[in-house]
């Protein structure tokens, strides 16, 4: 019996293998291509991109992978990197599943010898790569994943893992500051999803530091991933009757909860993280999410991001989203590392990153050595006003 | 000696009676016959006996020992096996499996020995391969031991369901419409069948069956049902002879 | 005391669309007894074909909504042929029809991330948003026309079962199929028509789904949810299908609002586990004893 | 072709081939449809990524730990609806994997839905491969003793079963619990690989994903289950160049594979030495006409 299941799992080995192999070539022309496709294989650095393709995220992802190739194609017209090097993006779907994002991070770094990884867009999915990237010593720059323990575990930094936003904590720390500071809001409640780890974080630390200023939560009320009717708990906030509704949550979401609160009345203010902006919270509740407040990582009116918004614009006829802005600090921060670094090489870049200080467009990247944090960096407060996200200011919390 | 007893035997189906009233007993080591026109609760019956339906007032009492409302796997384990009327094999797979699968009982080794198969293991699990060879030797399905039970003719499919009820050495042999779709010849074949494996395997016989000759053939005593109730019992003789079983039933089939 | 009557509305209304999205699953369980998983993708479908009807397409809105049932209705059809009826005509298990079921499903699902793209589509208001205000309990004018339309269709669904030729054939089929076709009903066609319904409710949940929320290639999460509440009813029911779904709604809000919302689908759930301990076949459903 | 990465989706293949082969045994052999197998992963995983870094374990005690514990919460589950019939049986497995998510999700001593990075890397190929190796060997074993021919009964036809003596609900409920077991020991293997734990890991898409490689393989294989993991398995990652149409090329294959060959790649065979040598012979005398069986073989 043994020696039969032996050959058996051989045979598989065996066939799997040919299969793989087999197939192996297609997949690196697929590879999106930015720019300098005449240039020979030496003259390219291959950079791998992350992300959710499908799923209800899929709208960011989407955008950062076209923003990162317009950037590249961008540099590359002008004369490339390292005097004369093109760059060349490489992306795959992670469909926001950490298992996928394993299977991708190995891919990129085994199969595609990226030098360096940008993205994911999650944290559920940046965290478990971390292995990955030490095996092969190749860094990746995290755009909007949020949780501190991407970068730093149990009080180490991990080596190959950075990003260019800032942390939950942070934003939750901004959110009821602001609040509780600037709008004075004492009563607030809060509708999260219980299945997501963004949501979970970012209710974790808006209720610490909104109690620790002296705020109460009125209530506290949860959903599960993929519901569409939050009236239940829509119902019980209203008896608590809150000043703010806080939402960490996504526009998918945040645009229903909108439009459900205003039918039953809720007439409160709302107020959420960097999950809320995009064009689709307007079309599918322009109305009801009228002077929302939100933490974001940039101000879109900034003089200095028009020119990248229309850069976006003409090329793919649609609004950068906000994930754009980060993926293209990312590519700034890449860009740099590589400069500075002076070679192509993964690990040299990994060193460079570590010292980086460049200024992108959410602002100041300066990243921390302990941390792998942009350190001290502002988030810039929106408030949506008709179909606008009319900036407030710029705020910045203290983490103790 | 009875064998099996059945003693104010009532089942209703919501507000129907399928079986009212009914007392029974099965003699040992006999051929017992049970019929009735259609719907008059035969099959109930058996079902009854063999726990599949849950009796609803009465008492079923199998070798001194009252089984009624136990599980049917329960009840077989103690010694009841029967067939049914539309044929249950296990379709798919072999003659052989089906009756090696019903060996089941003759072998006690637990579910770890399996795993890292024990010599006692290895033992048992040959001497249920001699056993289903033999029965399968028995009642002339050897040489199609390999055949997929679904696609054997109907009559050898009846004989393979008796053949899987053997492998529990039963002691009472419950047959339902045994006959149904025979000819002639192959329910005369049946009837010597019967007789043989009652001797051969020292067992009580109860048949339900439409063929007044192969019951009235082979049968040592025989309970009529009409509508639920127990019409007559008796010798084939009595029964026959019997004016209310004229009048209500073979007056009727002829 | 209001809120409690207000939750009590939210859960009608979140019930009226669990029940028209359950009478599809019960339906096609009647017949073929067999949980029809491509049942969420079809109303998905429904959803973004009332979508496409009313902008690009441009059609009033009652005609949008008729249109978009109708080419659901053709949908389930075609499914039935394809993926289904190879596997009737070989009688193959039930587990078969419940995989080919969830491979469509996940077909459905994916071809349309992969043409439409991933992203929501929101429905022009038909309705106006603003609700009707009975003291301080208010009414979605959306969830009022949702739960006098679920009514009106299932009063016709109904109607049509118990009073037409086909609708004694279905009954007779979801009884006893093999039978039936002895007794010389066309069961095939029974099938067809029954698919089609199944289909023609999907449209209609759709498109009401859609108005009322949103358009996305995962609304399959909202229609298991439906199953369930098929399931709770008594799967191969039609007032078990509906009974269930409004309980479910009802239990589901009652849950969230008076006792955890965090853990309001694990009440949910512990709560269908014990009806189906001790009713095995659900609220309403069937109950054969297996005949030997 | 990057060794580091093969042996990433090989490991992959085989963390899966081992809840796969439990489910075999359950969904193959016993012919019972679940749909929260991911949640018995999830439940060992969860447990041996507790004892190895909350008691200090070694990875092997830890993961049999985990097994363990799914065996028995699966006990419990079997317990209350092992008596229902088939779709009500599925919708109350569906539940409860959806429950040990939900349950997941809030229990902060395990990071909840935002997860629980850190779990020692412990899984390599070596130590999937040899698992997986005893998994089967224990695997065959059951099945072709009298204990797996009782199952098959079961699967067949359960009216029957009873008739000749075997219990049914005892039998349902020890493939419910080895199946568990299996899925708890392959959570366990998937959580010291990855060393992050999330409850959005082990979703109904997961246990689906499972079925799928079952049936795939064919029901009643367990060379057929070896075949669907690592083909189904490694198919995505072939298929990545497609990245959005790989799933609809997935879900359609699933359709065509249940209406022509719905007895899967192994059509119930198992691919051993002598069924390949069986093979050869017959077809080397193709005249002689067809053995209906080839050897250890079961159809469905």
């Amino acid at each position: 019996m043994f020696k039969k299941t032996l050959a058996l799992l051989l045979v598989s080995l065996m066939i799997v293998t040919l299969a793989l192999s087999g197939c192996s070539k297609p997949a690196t022309e697929t590879g999106s291509q930015a720019g300098g496709a005449d240039a020979s294989a030496g003259d390219v650095i291959k950079v791998g991109w992350m992300g959710s393709l499908t799923g209800d995220q899929a709208v960011w992802g989407q955008c950062e992978l076209d923003t990162i190739k317009m950037l590249f194609e961008e540099i590359n017209a002008k004369g490339g990197v390292l005097g004369g090097k093109k760059l060349e993006v490489i992306g795959y779907d992670t469909k926001g599943d950490p298992q996928e994002a394993v299977n991708v991070a190995k891919r990129l770094t085994g199969q595609d010898k990226v030098v360096a990884i940008l993205g994911p867009n999650a944290s559920g999915s940046a965290i478990p790569i971390a292995p990955v990237l030490e095996e092969a010593k190749v860094p990746d720059i995290a755009t909007v994943a949020t949780n501190p323990k991407v970068t730093v575990l149990d009080g180490k930094v991990k080596p190959y893992n950075f990003r260019v936003c800032f942390i939950d904590p942070y934003q939750g720390a901004v959110a009821a500051g602001y609040g509780y500071d600037v709008l004075g809001f004492r009563k607030a409640a809060i509708l999260y999803d219980v299945a997501d780890d963004y949501s979970q974080g970012l209710t974790e630390f808006f209720e610490e530091f909104f109690t620790t200023k002296g705020g109460t939560i009125v209530a506290k009320e949860a959903f599960k991933f993929g519901d569409v009717d939050f009236r239940p708990q829509l119902s019980k906030i209203k008896d608590a009757n809150p000043e703010v509704l806080f939402l960490p949550v996504f526009f998918k979401e945040a645009a229903l909860i909108a439009n459900q609160a205003r039918e039953l009345g809720i007439t409160a203010p709302l107020m959420g993280g960097d999950g809320l902006p995009s064009e689709q919270l307007f079309t599918m509740a322009k109305d009801a999410v009228q002077g929302t407040y939100i933490v974001n990582h940039v101000d879109y009116d900034d003089p200095e991001v028009q020119d990248l918004k229309s850069r976006y614009k003409n090329k793919y006829g649609k609004e950068l989203e906000l994930n754009g802005y980060l993926a293209h600090d990312a590519v700034v921060l890449l860009v740099d590392a590589i400069e500075r670094a002076g070679s192509a090489d993964s690990v040299k870049i990994t060193e460079a990153l570590e010292t980086a200080d460049v200024k992108g467009v959410t602002g100041r990247i300066k990243i921390g050595k302990d941390t792998h944090n942009p350190e001290g960096k502002e988030a810039a407060i929106v408030k949506i006003e008709g179909d606008k996200y009319v900036f407030q200011q710029k705020y910045s919390a203290k983490l103790d | 000696m009875n064998i099996l007893e059945l003693k104010n035997l009532t089942k209703t189906f919501g507000g129907l009676t399928a079986v009212g009233n009914v007392d029974f007993e099965v003699p040992n080591d006999g051929i017992s016959g049970l019929i009735g026109p259609n719907g008059a609760g035969k099959t109930t019956i058996f079902n009854l006996i063999t726990g599949v339906y849950k009796v609803t007032d009465g008492r079923i009492i199998f070798k001194g020992k009252d089984i009624t409302n136990m599980d049917p796997y329960k009840i077989a384990g103690s010694g009841i096996t029967r067939t049914f009327q539309n044929i249950r094999l296990f379709k798919k797979l072999t003659v052989y499996e089906n009756v090696l699968t019903a060996c089941h009982a003759n072998a006690n080794y637990g579910l770890f020995e399996a795993v890292v198969r024990t010599p006692k293991c290895r033992k048992q699990e040959k001497e249920l391969e001699e056993k289903a060879n033999d029965l399968l030797d028995i009642m002339g399905l050897y040489d199609r031991r390999d055949l997929i039970a679904n696609n054997l003719p109907y009559g050898l499919q009846r004989r393979l369901e008796i053949a899987r009820a053997l492998a529990l050495n039963p002691e009472l042999l419950l047959l339902d419409e045994p006959a149904a779709g025979m000819n002639p010849d192959e329910t005369v074949q049946l009837m010597t069948l019967i007789a043989d494996i009652r001797s051969k395997f020292n067992l009580s016989v109860l048949i339900i069956d439409h063929h007044m000759d192969l019951i009235m053939g082979i049968c040592e005593k025989i309970m009529v049902l009409n509508f639920g109730c127990k019409l007559a019992e008796g010798t084939p003789q009595e029964i026959q002879n019997n004016p209310k079983v004229i009048e209500a039933y073979l007056g009727v089939e002829g | 005391m209001s809120q409690l009557l207000q939750q009590l509305i939210n859960g009608l209304s979140i019930g009226s669309v669990y029940a028209l999205m359950a009478v599809g699953y019960s339906l096609v369980y009647s017949i073929m007894n067999f949980s029809n998983f491509a049942h969420g993708g079809v109303i998905m479908l429904g959803a973004y074909f009332g979508y496409y009807y009313l902008t690009s397409v441009g059609l009033p809105f009652p005609i949008a909504f008729i249109a978009s049932a109708l080419t659901t209705c053709v949908l389930a059809v075609i499914i039935e042929r394809g993926a289904y009826k190879p596997l009737r005509e070989r009688k193959a298990p039930f587990l078969y029809f419940i995989i080919s079921a969830m491979g469509t499903s996940i077909f459905l699902e994916n071809i349309v991330i992969a043409t439409i793209g991933p992203t929501f589509r929101t429905y022009p208001e038909v309705l106006s948003r603003t609700p009707i205000q009975l003291g301080s309990v208010s009414i979605g004018r959306l969830d009022l026309a949702m739960f006098i339309i679920s009514a009106i269709c299932l009063a016709l669904l109904v109607f049509f079962i118990d009073h037409t030729k086909m609708g004694k054939a279905i009954q007779a089929t979801a009884y006893n199929i093999k039978a039936s076709a002895l007794m010389g009903i066309n069961t095939d066609l029974v099938i067809i028509v029954v698919f089609a319904l199944g289909g023609f409710f999907a449209g209609i949940a759709g498109v009401l789904f859609g108005m009322k929320y949103t358009v996305y290639p995962q609304i399959g999460v909202i229609t298991n949810k439906s199953f369930i509440a098929a399931v709770f009813g008594g799967l191969g029911s039609l007032p078990g299908a509906v009974i269930g779904s409004i309980l479910l709604g009802v239990i589901e809000t009652i849950t969230s609002g008076y006792l955890s919302s965090q853990y309001r689908d694990l009440i949910a759930f512990v709560l269908l586990i014990a009806v189906l301990v001790f009713r095995p076949r659900g609220l309403m459903g069937k109950v054969t004893e297996d005949k030997a | 072709m990057d060794l580091n990465y093969i042996t990433g989706i090989l490991t992959l293949a085989g963390i899966n081939l081992m809840a796969v082969l439990g489910l075999s045994l359950l969904t193959g052999f016993t012919g019972m449809f679940s749909f929260g197998h991911a949640g018995f992963m999830a439940i060992g995983g969860y447990t041996s990524a507790m004892m190895t870094v909350k008691f200090g374990l070694p990875f092997i005690p830890a993961l049999l730990i985990g097994g363990l514990v799914a065996a028995l919460v699966s006990s419990v589950i079997g317990k209350l609806t092992l008596n229902l019939k088939g779709d009500y049986f599925c919708i109350a497995t569906l539940g409860f994997g959806e429950a040990i998510r939900l349950i997941l999700d809030n229990v902060q001593y395990f990071g909840g839905a935002r997860g629980w990075p850190g779990i020692p890397h412990h899984t390599n190929l070596l130590n999937v491969v040899i698992i997986n190796i005893v998994a089967i060997f224990i695997l065959a074993n059951i099945v072709r003793s009298k204990h797996g021919r009782n199952m098959i009964a079961v699967r067949e036809e359960e009216l029957a079963s009873q008739i000749v003596g075997i219990n049914v609900f005892r039998y349902k409920l020890i493939s419910l619990m080895i199946s568990a077991a299996y899925a708890g020991i392959a959570g366990g293997l998937m959580a010291h690989y990855m060393t992050f734990l999330q409850p959005k890991m082990f979703s109904l898409t997961k246990s689906t994903e499972l079925t799928i490689i079952v049936i795939f393989g064919g029901l009643g294989s367990i060379s057929g289950s070896v075949l669907g993991a690592l083909v189904l398995t490694s198919l995505p990652e072939i298929l990545r160049a497609f990245s959005n149409w790989r799933l609809v090329i997935y879900g359609l294959a699933v359709v065509i594979i249940m209406i022509t060959r719905p007895s899967g790649l192994m059509g119930g065979y198992e691919l051993t030495p002598s069924s390949m040598k069986t093979l050869y012979t017959r077809m080397k005398n193709k005249n002689k006409g067809l053995p209906n069986q080839m050897e250890g073989g079961k159809t469905i």
